[in-house]
């Protein structure tokens, strides 16, 4: 175990962002939680009981007839603002004044910086480009997430949950929301910080960051598996297995629907189920493509003379 | 004379002590900057001549005495008298011109410099005497009594070299040696044979063996001493020698070819 | 939920957050202060320093003080001071009344001037303002009148009240004019009392300037002014800016001592009572030389500039020093300070600068010496064989030009032949014929192209010797045995131990000794091997050469040992070798690409004779290399010298050359094509001439500014760990391990210095725990270096780098100063230094052997060059420096000294090196070039007759020790021939040299005190005649001038008058006594010499 | 006197001069003087009662701040502790007049907002100060862009705390703008009728990522360098627009020509790699992302407020359209 080494990588100046993340995002996963179970437990206390529904206040929060429904904003809420500028404020200056940011030899494009690396909020893309190639990893991939992101609120036609944390209400949206945010990105970016060393290669924590090791990785294409050796025969076997992909993927996500989530099935129109297809096959098809990858040393699915999956 | 120095003695060091006594402070001070020039001036200390003992002795030479090299000195008509070479003379099996001194074992002490000058004289294009002792900073005069021109060059090893020229009835030259050094060689260039061997040491006991290969070293304060014998040619030997207040021992030694 | 009871009040508006803000605040605030501190504080520790530097500034200058105040009482007691004070106190009596009363004039006229003043300025502006309108006035009656109204007021009368009561009226003039008049005056007593002072101030100054000058330390006055800036002292940032070079450095911010006035240590900076001085007091010492602050002004070089670092940075003592990831100037480590120096110094040969400087230029030198150059590229070292391709590329080119210009002009001709008018003709024949004239100007560059390379080819040297002829002079069964580790062999080979497997020996010598040259040695006689060791002792050999292993060995590390040099070598060539190192069996041609042999020149039916004078190939006209490439000179020995010595040679041995296992395999023509691959794989054509490989090219990297590749480009292999964190040591090997300057690595190593000292303590450690093959494997070889060797050249290699700062600041001159430096390269590459001294600092080879301590071979020592170039001649140089034996017929002897028995070479300098090497020795002594000689005048008759009486004096006996070319006389001569002082000297220096040779030469056997000064003149120490009387010239220049003028009859003549002659005719002492005389044996005229004595003691 | 004056020959010409015509003044104006001196008496005495009256009335103005002139002129009304007062300061201010004046009584709690929408906006502020500082001593040229970091660290005053201060307080931006972005979608705020808002924020959330990577380069030291190489080498491969993209070359891309060359101004990264980011860094996306935020408020108050916390709904009243 490399102590060393992990500490070196650990207190990187430009690293500490990612160890501040992550009890930041578990105290706020918890935050959430505990409220969604709150809200979820009154949901089925009220569900069992309509009279009650009928007159409860319908938040976890103690409310008293004859408190103000609602407040001033002044003092009431400026007060908790000016409060947590304050913090901010004390929190950046403290970091400021113990953590110096970061400045490195001058910009030299002959001495390659091994491993270089993006900012780290880009990590999960570079991330990406081991799984493939630049064009997917780089570019279309980030406008995938950012119209996938534009487009849910468009797609989700489930009208619980609006102005409260819960959980059984939007079992789907949460757990793809989170898979996406916590395993794709911010998983991938800690691999990216703390794991990818010298040359992008794999690391464990505590295992020193060698600039000199060699490992020996052949890649295959899935073709190549099948035997398939002409370019066309490639070409339209890769077509195939991606399409079959979306078709099959796509049946399958209907099947899903119609049986455990029939509700919000029926509230889609046909451009919102399907977009909703498209995306989240899209989205299962990183950690798919990754497993290919990382277990069968597979690089490529579909090849073409004009770009590659 | 003897007693004023006394009395300067016992002033200097009563300084000292008072200086140590009242100002500390500036005294560490003073040790611990490195000192420009000389060290601060150590006080001579006294040697109660009612204590002092005696070393003395004969140096033999051990085997056949070497015959006397015939010197050359037609090139210089004005050179006349004993042509021999000086390197090793025996009488006897008594070995003369071996420069005895202590070596060893005054431990701190310093010594005033002699007011007295030592004296080399230049006649019959030999130097009188061959072997010279003196102390550190000792006056040393230069006479020259031959009708032609010497030249006096010093060849040290840790002293400033020089070499000048003294015409026939020329002032004394004047110099002295501000470091110790043993068998500092001196010679003529016009005259090469001639030579002659200067020693300069911190204290005042040293001796030259004389015809018989004797010496005597007086005045010594009690305590142990390393005596060293140097000859020009064989070398050093040095014997280790206790005295107690106002012993006279000896100490002979013979030296090889 | 789990049930809450409901609070009574709203809780949301009920809630107070007093507290809250409070502690907030409170924390806000306290990060605030933090940041301010930070700001002031926390991120300047230099301030610390400073209040710490104030302290014990001002106790040591306390104590400094009253030092030199009972030093300067010490100066005062000195009577030279009291009558200095005396006169002061004097003058001062004197002048004092005249002072006084011309003070009273001034304060009198001062108080009248003041009275007219107040009076004259007012009405002075009046009338300027009156003026002013008349000037700008509009019409002809405005401007009338107004002249009118001026001239009414210049004639009005005013009342000037002066000092003593008294009144006076004056108009407009005559107010000006007694105003004028009084100030007049003023000047006039102003310049009386000025007068009067001078006497005064010229006393005290006198006086003042005899304490200064007497004092080694500063005066009280001087110390208290320090003491008063150090107590003012407010905490701030000092730095040194200089915009031209970007540098900004605050080193002094914690440094504050470095250029005080007064020499701080250590020791004296300590702190009150502490044991060992501590971070604090070794920062406050001052610069510890002297003459580099003097050379290197920091206002303009900075501190940065030489010692690097982050100069800007002032937050921390790490960051500051530069010693962090990510600054790429660390400041050098104390050891390998003189780093620095090669930054801007690359080009120079020698760097002394007061003490500092041995080790850069040990690094400099050892680049070269140890072959470093021969695999590794350096700007600057060994350029000849570039420049030569250069030379050869002109040629081409100029050749080529000829021949465009010759078809160019033909078909010029041709058109004007056929040209429409004849003032077209002639237009195109002129071009035509400046065609013609322009091609015999290229002819002459041609030839001075050919001339350049003729010299290039005559400086181009190997480190290594000629394995061409490796058949000729080698033992064949030596050559694998030398190979597998040469320092077996020869422990201070330079000669590098290149790790080769039995395979690759074996296929090496077989390649060496396959392509080698097959010609016939001639045969030579034995010799007298005694003679030979005498003359091996006594002519010079050992100021390169060394003979004796580890602590018997004597003589000089420049060239090879040659304890066992008897083992390998062939007697045939030996002698050869010995008698002129340079004379080659073949010449090369480079243009061909092959040796010329005899079967060459009889095709052109040429006699196989090659020479500098016979260099051109026979087949093409092309330059040769007619030389072996070696520094060895000749000494121009006889043949049957040069045998002896070489037989003598041949008995030094440990065991017979037969005894080494017989190597067959080195016939065996199988192996020739895989020791071909090896030598080229190993570059050992870069230090050896090897039969088909003279074009190889450098193996190794370009090492000139290998200081500032980024540390990511060196590659520390599996130790790049161990260096970083500071890990065990991993070099094994006890031997190598010792090379480390410092020891086994105590902390991280990951750096320039690191790297680079492991590298050559064990140039394989890079390749440990590695799986390579034979060819991948590091081909850099072990130069068993010393310790001392590594850290100078580590030094070296840590200051190769790219200069950050203007290229003005490198050390390019063009005058005096590129000369010497120039200069100091061939000293360095022909070993000059290893006989000569040419700095009063520097220890010749010789002086440091034994022989040498005794005073009798000490006057056998070369002469002392410290001022050759004010000694003699810059023309005679040249001559002597082209043949040293000044003669063509008697070459086999010194032409200056005969009386030496070490032997000035002849080197065989090309015309470059020869221009160099006066230009250096004149440049060195600081003599104008080019050197016009000065005239000496004609002595008359009578200034003749003086200057013989004191050529001849008993007082001076001069023909007793110069040489007269009297052979029996020269014998003991131990001085020059006064003969040669006319075409050798230069006339000021040689009366300088008589009047203190000591000055000059210290311990030369030219005695001091033979003029003294007399007023302002010299005169004779000695007695003089009666003609002497009256003559007020220095008699010392009169000396010189009969001494430039002095014919060889008059020599004899006065010579014989001194019965020199005479005393030589007699015979010596007679032969066949016990002790023979020593004269004729011994190195001078010593009659006790050690070597006789010394041998009958043996 | 002559003494005094004779020190310099400049002063003792004024002052002559100056004496003389006062001198004269005095001597043809006896009757002036008197009346002079009249009228300063009464003046000196009318001086007495006027003082401390005017005295009083300041200190009396005084006690009452808000009475003053320049209170009122800043603040256009009272701050009594009204609920009208309440709501005007809020109403009122051009500062917090984002927020309307009254709010749901839940929404003040922090463990439902997670404060981290304004949080970011604080930092946004913030990095804008500090910017703005830092760029009085930044060139954005090759030669100096480093050196005038190295200036900032050492030289200026407050200069380290200053950079760093802005290098962290974008990265906490970045944090604070996905935590913003999770709680959001968590407390599913991005429905009907707030999508167009949610969308605002996710180009929001894509120029503070573009933000922080601008200003990544701007030290020019290997990090940004390297940094901004990789991020930039991803452009080449941009499908159709970079000459390394899927049908890039088809599209006739060259290294000279695509998309990077275009974002770079250049094919390596360089001076002019420099200067564009510094430009995008510095004006263009902090201005578009100001815009992007006006917007991003001003719809947080239109589509009603923060969305909660809200009633919980039951499964019941999903299909009913909410009131």
């Amino acid at each position: 175990m490399d102590w060393h080494q992990l500490w070196v990588i650990i207190s990187a100046p430009d690293n500490v962002p990612i160890v501040g993340l992550i009890p930041l995002l578990c105290f706020y996963i918890y935050l959430a939680w505990k409220q969604a179970k709150g809200n979820d437990d009154l949901i089925a206390e009220l569900e069992a009981d309509p009279a009650m529904a009928k007159t409860h206040h319908r938040k976890t929060w103690p409310f008293k007839p004859g408190w103000q429904k609602e407040v001033h904003v002044w003092p009431f809420l400026l007060r908790i603002e000016f409060l947590a500028a304050i913090i901010i404020t004390i929190i950046l200056m403290v970091w400021s004044i113990t953590l110096n940011a970061p400045l490195e030899e001058p910009a030299n494009p002959n001495l390659t910086m091994n491993p270089s690396k993006a900012p780290w909020y880009f990590l999960g893309l570079q991330e990406m480009l081991v799984y493939f190639d630049p064009w997917i990893a780089g570019v279309v991939m980030p406008t995938l997430i950012i119209v996938g992101l534009m487009i849910i609120p468009y797609v989700d036609t489930n009208p619980l949950g609006s102005g409260y944390y819960t959980w059984k209400q939007r079992k789907f949206a949460i757990s793809t929301f989170l898979f996406g945010f916590i395993v794709l990105w911010i998983s991938m970016i800690i691999i990216g910080t703390f794991i990818r060393g010298p040359g992008w290669q794999w690391f464990w924590p505590g295992q020193t960051w060698d600039h000199n090791r060699q490992i020996y990785e052949v890649n295959r294409d899935l073709p190549d598996l099948f035997g398939i050796a002409s370019n066309a025969g490639k070409m339209i076997f890769g077509a195939l297995v991606v399409g079959g992909y979306f078709v099959l993927g796509g049946l399958g996500v209907y099947s899903l629907f119609r049986r455990y989530m029939a509700k919000d099935f029926k509230r889609m129109s046909l451009v919102q189920f399907s977009m909703t297809q498209v995306f989240l096959l899209i989205m299962l098809a990183l950690p798919l493509k990754m497993i290919l990858r990382l277990a069968w040393h597979i690089k490529y699915v579909w090849i073409t003379p004009w770009f590659n999956v | 004379m003897q007693r004023s120095k006394w009395v300067l003695l016992f002033l200097a060091i009563l300084g000292l002590v008072l200086l140590a006594a009242c100002n500390k402070k500036e005294s560490t001070e003073e040790a611990t900057t490195p000192a420009t020039g000389s060290k601060p001036a150590m006080a001579a200390t006294p040697i109660d001549p009612a204590t002092a003992a005696s070393i003395s002795g004969t140096v033999k030479f051990d085997g056949a005495a070497p015959k006397a090299i015939k010197i050359d000195m037609s090139q210089d008509p004005a050179c006349k008298g004993a042509n021999e070479a000086e390197a090793v003379v025996v009488n006897g099996g008594n070995l003369q011109n071996v420069f005895v001194y202590v070596k060893d074992g005054l431990g701190d002490r310093a010594f005033d410099t002699p007011a007295t000058a030592a004296t080399i004289d230049q006649s019959g294009c030999r130097y009188h005497p061959h072997v010279l002792g003196l102390q550190v900073n000792q006056n040393l005069e230069i006479k020259n009594s031959d009708p032609t021109t010497h030249n006096i060059h010093p060849t040290p090893a840790n002293n400033r070299e020089w070499n000048e020229s003294q015409p026939p009835q020329a002032a004394a030259i004047s110099k002295n040696f501000a470091r110790e050094e043993i068998m500092l060689p001196v010679k003529c260039n016009q005259h090469p044979w001639m030579k002659m061997y200067v020693n300069v040491v911190k204290n005042p006991f040293y001796a030259v063996t004389d015809k018989d290969g004797k010496y005597e070293l007086k005045g010594l304060p009690p305590g142990t001493y390393t005596i060293a014998f140097v000859h020009e040619k064989m070398g050093e030997q040095t014997q280790s020698v206790t005295v107690a207040a106002k012993d006279a021992k000896t100490a002979d030694i013979s030296f090889k070819q | 939920m789990p049930e809450r009871p409901i609070p009574e009040n709203d809780p949301i508006v009920n809630k107070s957050y007093a507290m809250h803000y409070l502690i907030a605040t409170l924390i806000l605030m306290v990060t605030l202060l933090w940041a301010m501190w930070d700001e002031g504080w926390g991120q300047r520790p230099w301030k610390s320093y400073q209040g710490e530097f104030k302290t014990r500034y001002l106790a040591f200058l306390k104590t400094a003080r009253t030092k030199s105040a009972t030093s300067v009482d010490e100066v005062k007691k000195n009577p030279e001071y009291a009558s200095l004070q005396q006169n002061y106190e004097g003058t001062s009596a004197q002048a004092k009344s005249r002072l006084e009363e011309l003070r009273k004039q001034v304060s009198e006229l001062s108080g009248r001037i003041l009275a007219v003043q107040n009076v004259f300025t007012d009405r002075r502006a009046y009338v300027n303002a009156l003026t002013y309108e008349l000037e700008t006035g509009s019409s002809a009656s405005a401007k009338q009148s107004k002249q009118k109204d001026i001239d009414n007021y210049k004639a009005e009368l005013a009342t000037v009240n002066y000092p003593d009561g008294s009144k006076k009226k004056f108009n407009y003039q005559q107010l000006e004019e007694e105003y004028n008049k009084l100030r007049g005056e003023r000047v006039k007593v102003n310049a009386e009392v000025a007068e009067a002072l001078k006497p005064l101030t010229e006393s005290k100054a006198k006086l003042d300037a005899y304490v200064t000058d007497h004092m080694v330390d500063l005066t009280p006055q001087q110390i208290a002014g320090l003491q008063r800036k150090t107590e003012d002292w407010d905490p701030k940032i000092v730095q040194l800016n200089v915009a031209e070079a970007n540098i900004v450095d605050r080193c002094e911010s914690c440094h504050m001592g470095i250029r005080e006035s007064v020499k701080l240590t250590a020791a004296a900076m300590e702190a009150k009572g502490a044991k060992k001085p501590d971070e604090y007091a070794k920062a406050f010492t001052s610069h510890p030389s002297a003459e580099l602050m003097n050379a290197h002004d920091p206002e303009k070089f900075g501190c940065t500039s030489c010692h690097q670092g982050n100069g800007r940075a002032t937050t921390s003592v790490e960051k500051a020093h530069g010693n962090y990831e990510h600054w790429l100037w660390p400041l050098f480590t104390k050891q390998n300070m003189e780093a620095g120096c090669q930054t801007c110094h690359a080009a120079d040969a020698m760097l002394m600068a007061g003490d500092s400087g041995a080790i850069i230029t040990e690094g400099k030198f050892l680049y070269r010496q140890r072959g470093c150059m021969g695999c590794h590229r350096y700007e600057g070292y060994d350029k000849e064989p570039e420049e030569l391709q250069s030379v050869n590329q002109q040629l081409k080119l100029a050749d080529q030009q000829k021949r465009e210009n010759v078809k160019q002009s033909a078909y010029l001709m041709k058109q004007a032949d056929s040209a429409g008018s004849n003032e077209e003709a002639n237009s195109l024949n002129d071009k035509a014929v400046a065609l013609r004239v322009a091609n015999s100007k290229i002819d002459g560059r041609v030839q001075q192209l050919d001339f350049q390379s003729h010299n290039l080819m005559q400086d181009m040297k190997k480190i290594g010797p000629n394995l061409k002829e490796v058949r000729l002079k080698l033992n064949r069964n030596w050559i694998p045995v030398w190979l597998k580790k040469p320092t077996d062999f020869r422990p201070t080979t330079k000669m590098p131990n290149f790790r080769l497997t039995d395979g690759q020996i074996q296929a090496i010598s077989a390649y060496l000794w396959q392509s080698g040259l097959k010609d016939e040695l001639p045969k030579q006689k034995a010799g007298n091997a005694g003679h030979g060791r005498e003359l091996f002792e006594t002519r010079g050999c050992l100021a390169c050469h060394s003979m004796g292993e580890s602590s018997e060995m004597q003589g000089g590390t420049f060239a090879a040992n040659l304890t066992r040099v008897g083992e390998k070598a062939n007697y045939d060539y030996l002698v050869r070798w010995i008698h002129n190192a340079r004379e080659r069996t073949r010449p090369y041609c480079p243009y061909e690409k092959k040796d010329i042999g005899p079967e060459d020149y009889a095709k052109k039916g040429k006699p196989f004779v090659f020479d500098l004078e016979h260099s051109t190939c026979p087949n093409d006209g092309h330059e040769m290399q007619v030389q072996n490439m070696t520094v060895m000179p000749s000494l121009r020995l006889s043949l049957e010298d040069a045998q002896d010595i070489a037989s003598y040679l041949m008995t030094m041995k440990k065991q017979e050359p037969t005894a080494y296992a017989d190597a067959a395999f080195m016939e065996d023509g199988a192996l020739q094509a895989e020791g071909k691959k090896w030598i080229r794989h190993y570059g050992c054509a870069g230090c050896h001439e090897i039969s088909g490989m003279e074009d190889e090219g450098r193996i190794g990297t370009e090492l000139t500014f290998e200081g500032s590749k980024p540390i990511e480009r060196l590659d520390f292999a599996l130790f790049t760990d161990a260096a970083q964190r500071g890990g065990k040591e991993p070099i094994g090997n006890a031997e190598d391990l010792a090379r480390l300057p410092e020891g086994p690595s105590k902390g991280p190593w990951y750096n320039h210095k690191g790297f680079f000292e492991h590298k050559l303590a064990e140039p394989e450690l890079y390749d440990k725990g590695m799986v390579k093959t034979e060819t991948e494997a590091l081909r850099m070889p072990n130069v068993h270096l010393a310790k001392e060797e590594v850290r100078a050249l580590s030094t070296f290699l840590q200051g190769s780098q790219e200069l950050g700062l203007p290229a003005s600041y490198q050390y390019r001159p063009m005058d005096a100063k590129r000369d010497i430096q120039e200069g100091w390269w061939i000293v360095q590459k022909y070993n000059c230094q290893g006989c000569h001294q040419f700095t009063p600092s520097q220890a010749t080879t010789l002086m440091g052997m034994k022989k040498y301590q005794d005073p009798d071979w000490k006057e056998q020592l070369p002469p002392k060059l410290l001022t050759e170039g004010a000694r003699v001649d810059p023309e005679w140089m040249r001559k002597f420096l082209t043949n040293p034996s000044l003669s063509t017929a008697d070459t086999n002897r010194n032409g200056v000294r005969p009386y030496l028995k070490v032997r000035m070479p002849t080197f065989t300098f090309s015309d470059n090196e020869l221009r160099k090497l006066v230009r250096f020795f004149q440049a060195l002594s600081q003599q104008p070039m080019p050197y016009i000689p000065q005239q000496v005048p004609t002595l008359t008759a009578k200034e003749t007759d003086m200057a013989r009486s004191l050529f001849s004096s008993n007082a001076a006996p001069c023909l007793k020790c110069h040489a007269t070319g009297d052979a029996q006389h020269d014998q003991h001569a131990t001085a020059p021939n006064f003969l040669l002082a006319k075409e050798r000297l230069k006339p000021d220096w040689a009366e300088r040299w008589i009047r203190d040779p000591q000055a000059i030469s210290p311990g030369t056997s030219m005695p001091s005190g033979l003029f003294k000064q007399d007023g302002d003149h010299w005169v004779f120490a000695g007695p003089t005649p009666a003609s002497f009387e009256g003559y007020d010239k220095d008699q010392s220049k009169l000396l010189v001038d009969y001494i430039f003028q002095l014919s060889p009859e008059e020599q004899r003549r006065v010579a014989g008058a001194k019965g020199r002659s005479h005393a030589v005719n007699a015979p010596p002492s007679k032969p066949g006594r016990s002790t023979a005389p020593i004269r004729a044996k011994g190195p001078g005229p010593g009659v006790e010499n050690s070597h006789a004595s010394g041998g009958a003691a043996r | 006197m002559p003494e005094e004056n004779g020190n310099g020959g400049a002063n003792g010409n004024g002052g002559a001069n100056g004496n003389g015509s006062a001198n004269g003044n005095g001597k043809e104006r006896v009757g002036l003087l008197q009346r002079v001196k009249a009228g300063v008496q009464a003046d000196v005495q009318a001086l007495k009662t006027d003082i401390p009256t005017k005295a009083k009335e300041q200190m009396d103005g005084l006690k009452d701040p808000t009475k003053t002139q320049v209170y009122t002129s800043i603040f256009r009304h009272k701050h009594d502790d009204t609920p009208r007062n309440r709501a005007l300061g809020i109403l009122s201010n051009v500062f917090l007049h984002l927020h309307p004046a009254k709010i749901n009584r839940d929404a003040v709690r922090y463990s439902y907002t997670w404060g981290m929408g304004g949080i970011t906006f604080y930092l946004f502020i913030v990095l804008t100060f500090t910017g703005a500082l830092l760029m009085f001593y930044y060139h954005p040229t090759k030669v100096q862009a480093f050196r005038d970091v190295l200036y900032l660290e050492h030289d200026v005053p407050f200069g380290k705390l200053l950079r760093n201060m802005h290098r962290w307080a974008a990265h906490l931006m970045v944090i604070g703008v996905w935590l913003h972005m999770f709680r959001v979608f968590l407390t599913g705020s991005y429905k009907k009728p707030r999508e167009f808002n949610w969308n605002v924020g996710v180009i929001l959330l894509v120029l503070t990522l573009l933000l922080s990577f601008t200003g990544y380069l701007l030290p020019d030291d290997q990090l940004g360098f390297w940094a901004v190489t990789v991020g930039t080498n991803m452009a080449r491969a941009t499908p159709g627009l970079g000459n390394e993209g899927p049908f890039g070359p088809q599209m006739g891309m060259t290294p000279y020509n695509d998309v990077r060359f275009g974002l770079l101004g250049g094919s390596i990264v360089d001076a002019n790699a420099l200067l564009r980011s510094y430009i995008w860094h510095c004006i263009g996306i902090p201005i578009v992302a100001s815009i992007f935020m006006i917007v991003h408020f001003w719809r947080v108050r239109k589509d009603g407020g923060i969305s909660g916390p809200a009633p919980v709904m039951l499964e019941a009243e999903g299909d009913k359209p909410r009131r």
